[in-house]
């Protein structure tokens, strides 16, 4: 008995709130890539209980995929903001016009 | 209810007795370290405080202890006190997993002789050694001082790369005793220790365990000649001694490791099963000392190459055989 | 595969080599029980010297304290009633002194000299500041048969003070006149 | 009450208060720092609902190669003026839209869900070769691209992150 599975999925759509706020309204794209990597552990966090509740492993299963994707778009998205950064010597949004 | 206080108390007795038991290793493993090269490098090594300096490592705690605990004003307070700490827990928590002899049965109870047998052992050793990096370098960035944030840099460029090698030497193991459990793996060596199957992956260990472990000839993160100290430049007193007894204790660590997944763990004829994963551990650990008396510090770009180059596609390939023997 | 197999072969032969200073007897001097002899002119704690009459020699001319290159030596002088100059008081403080020799080297009369006694150390700092007392000893050191009087501004049977040949009339030090 | 109940509101605690100090943080290594705490949180979370592989994967890859990641860009990257405002305004807009449609999409969602979510879960455990070898027979298709994304993503960092030679002169002619 651990908690109602509405309680996990509250904290998975708090977590995704937090990225989502966090990948908007910073302006920073450090912080964006880092919202993202937020939202997309929300995600996982909902899957691995959607996996308990129905007590089916496709929702685990799901989870790893996301990190296969979280790894890509943090190596790629980071290269990007390296390479952006040395042509304009800034990781502000506003910059690239 | 008396079930669990039995289970409690025994589990603290044996993590009282395995941190005693390493925390007295690592001191002594300073000791010996010091006496060893030193007769490599044709010189005494301490012998001042004891009989051949047996009581070294009590002066030496005594000085750290006593010192003075300096705090850069420049430097990040909390981050820069949270490192030291980083380094040492992780080490020492990697432990927890290691099984040191089998199983003895005590006032009719069954005790295991490991702190905790988790089904996925082996990752928690990877996650641990992979947070201590960040001890590395937060240590590094939290100073303030261009030194120390290029010695963690360098220490966070080379621990991650590192780690893919280690992770993939073993998976030749872990397809042969068919668990992640440090347990079932030494279960698995019984007969023969898994070293005379995967010469390769022991040697890939190895290397990238030493790498790990931020020692000579791969300590480009604190290189004394380029960066003076590197990542743990500013630090002074206990603080430094964290990173020390970190640095020693991660020694014995990948030592049990190797012993664990190569070396055939606690089995061993004749002497019980503890004397023998210390015997090995102990033979490991001065065998790093002597490949410090011996080699040279690799140079940046040759120690990316080699891990990229070398290591990783000998760790890939070294899966792939196996994979076939398997299936033969 | 060569590469690989010279590189193992060089490998090898490192830790071979090391392994067999493992059995050599160490070269390290150990300090307190042995002491290496070190030659007389080695450069350590500095004395000053008296002449074979057992005179100082010292005669406060002020040229180490102004030559010495830390600032580590003072002195105060003063004169007999027969004009002989001498050091009222004498101070080097050791706490600064890096044992370069050049006050023995300025030194006209030979009476500031160094000695080879390097482990002259103590756990008080202020304990470093040597008195003259401290520094004057009974003997000539390195120059035993040295007189600084018996070799400049001495009147002779023939000659007074500053007439002898390629000799200058003394200065008079208590005049600016010329 | 059970002691995992208690367990699961103490981890949930912990990760929203360190996310939310996370996003708040003017200084980046910071927020590293509390995201660390975060996912260790997280993976805590996985073990507590029956993924013990997962959860020594979250610790791996986001803990400890995904932030270190971040941690070793924002340490190369030359200190930066700090963002004079948090949160401006211009951003606020699109923020709280985005976020209040999502608030009333969710809680409709959590409201309107059949009744048997309402029941507290089981506890299951899925040890690492069963959940292998359900991963292997019915996702090795997945399993596949996904590798070939891992593969992708590493030539592209490459090539983005590789030292353009004229670009460099180029700086060093203006500067």
């Amino acid at each position: 008995m651990i908690v109602p599975y509405n309680h996990v999925l509250i904290l998975a759509g708090i977590l995704f709130l937090m990225g989502m706020f966090c990948a908007t309204a910073r302006r920073n794209l450090i912080m964006i890539v880092v919202g993202l990597e937020i939202m997309l552990n929300a995600a996982s966090v909902a899957f691995i209980g959607a996996a308990l509740r129905w007590q089916h492993m496709e929702g685990q299963a799901i989870v790893l995929f996301i990190f296969a994707v979280a790894a890509t778009e943090v190596s790629v998205g980071l290269a990007l903001i390296v390479s952006a950064y040395r042509r304009t010597g800034s990781v502000d949004p506003g910059m690239f016009k | 209810m008396v079930t669990w206080i039995a289970g409690m108390l025994m589990l603290t007795v044996k993590l009282s007795l395995v941190l005693g038991v390493l925390l007295f290793l690592a001191a002594y493993l300073v000791w010996a370290e010091r006496k060893f090269l030193g007769r490599l490098q044709v010189r005494y090594g301490p012998n001042r405080a004891g009989k051949f300096g047996l009581l070294q490592p009590i002066a030496d705690s005594i000085k750290m202890i006593t010192k003075e605990d300096i705090v850069p004003t420049a430097a990040d307070p909390v981050l820069f006190m949270l490192a030291p700490a980083v380094v040492a827990i992780t080490a020492l928590l990697m432990f927890a997993v290691v099984p040191f002899g089998p199983a003895v049965v005590l006032w009719g109870r069954e005790i295991p002789m490991v702190i905790t047998d988790i089904n996925v052992g082996l990752l928690y050793v990877f996650a641990l050694s992979s947070l201590g990096v960040y001890g590395v370098a937060l240590g590094g960035w939290a100073s303030n001082s261009k030194f120390a944030l290029l010695g963690g840099i360098r220490g966070a460029a080379q621990m991650i790369s590192y780690e893919l090698s280690l992770g993939l030497s073993l998976v030749p193991v872990v397809m042969m005793a068919r668990s992640f459990s440090l347990v079932d793996i030494v279960a698995a060596q019984a007969d023969y220790p898994f070293i005379i199957f995967q010469p390769v992956a022991f040697i890939i260990f190895f290397i990238s365990a030493v790498a790990e472990s931020k020692r000579i000839p791969f300590d480009l993160p604190e290189a004394e000649n380029e960066l003076g100290a590197g990542f743990h430049m500013e630090y002074s007193g206990m603080r430094f001694g964290l990173f020390f007894i970190g640095e020693y204790v991660h020694m014995q660590v990948f030592g049990a490791l190797l012993a664990v997944f190569f070396l055939g763990g606690w089995h061993g004829p004749l002497l019980p099963p503890v004397i023998w994963l210390l015997i090995k551990i102990i033979v490991i650990s001065l065998f790093m000392i002597w490949m410090r008396g011996t080699l040279p510090r690799l140079r940046y770009d040759q120690l990316m190459t080699f891990g990229w180059k070398v290591l990783i596609p000998a760790a890939l390939v070294n899966i792939v055989v196996t994979g076939a023997f398997i299936l033969i | 595969m060569t590469d690989v197999l010279e590189s193992v072969k060089a490998l090898a032969d490192g830790f071979a080599t090391t392994f067999k200073h493992l059995f050599r007897k160490p070269i390290t001097e150990e300090y307190p029980e042995y002491k290496r002899p070190l030659p007389v002119r080695s450069r350590a704690r500095i004395i000053l010297t008296r002449d074979p009459n057992g005179d100082e020699r010292c005669v406060a001319c002020y040229l180490c304290s102004a030559v010495c290159p830390v600032s580590c030596i003072s002195m105060q002088s003063t004169e007999r009633s027969n004009g002989r100059r001498y050091a009222a008081w004498f101070r080097i403080n050791f706490g600064r002194c890096i044992y370069c020799g050049l006050c023995e080297e300025a030194c006209p009369t030979s009476a500031i000299q160094l000695t080879p006694n390097f482990d002259h150390c103590k756990r008080e700092i202020l304990s470093m500041v040597y008195e003259k007392e401290d520094l004057l000893v009974d003997h000539c050191g390195k120059d035993p048969d040295y007189n600084f009087y018996r070799h400049a501004g001495i009147s002779t049977a023939k000659r007074d003070k500053g007439e002898h040949i390629n000799e200058f009339k003394p200065v008079r030090v208590k005049s600016n006149l010329p | 009450m059970t002691f995992y109940t208690i367990l699961f509101y103490i981890l949930a605690a912990l990760i929203i208060v360190t996310t939310g100090l996370a996003i708040t943080r003017r200084n980046m290594v910071h927020t590293i720092v509390y995201l660390v705490f975060s996912f260790f949180g997280s993976a805590m979370l996985f073990y507590l609902l029956g993924a013990p592989l997962l959860a020594a994967l979250e610790v791996i890859i986001y803990a400890g190669a995904i932030m270190i990641l971040f941690l070793f860009i924002i340490m190369m990257l030359k200190e930066e003026a700090p963002e004079s405002r948090l949160f401006p305004f211009r951003q606020w807009l699109p923020a709280t839209l985005l976020g209040f449609a999502y608030l009333v999409l969710g809680s409709l969602l959590v409201v309107s869900a059949d009744p048997e979510t309402g029941e507290p879960l089981q506890i299951a455990t899925a040890s690492p070769a069963m959940f292998g070898e359900y991963l292997f027979r019915t996702h090795w298709l997945a399993i596949e691209i996904a590798s070939l994304l891992l593969l992708i993503a590493l030539v592209g960092a490459l090539r983005l992150g590789r030292f353009d030679e004229s670009e460099s002169r180029k700086a060093e002619d203006a500067s």
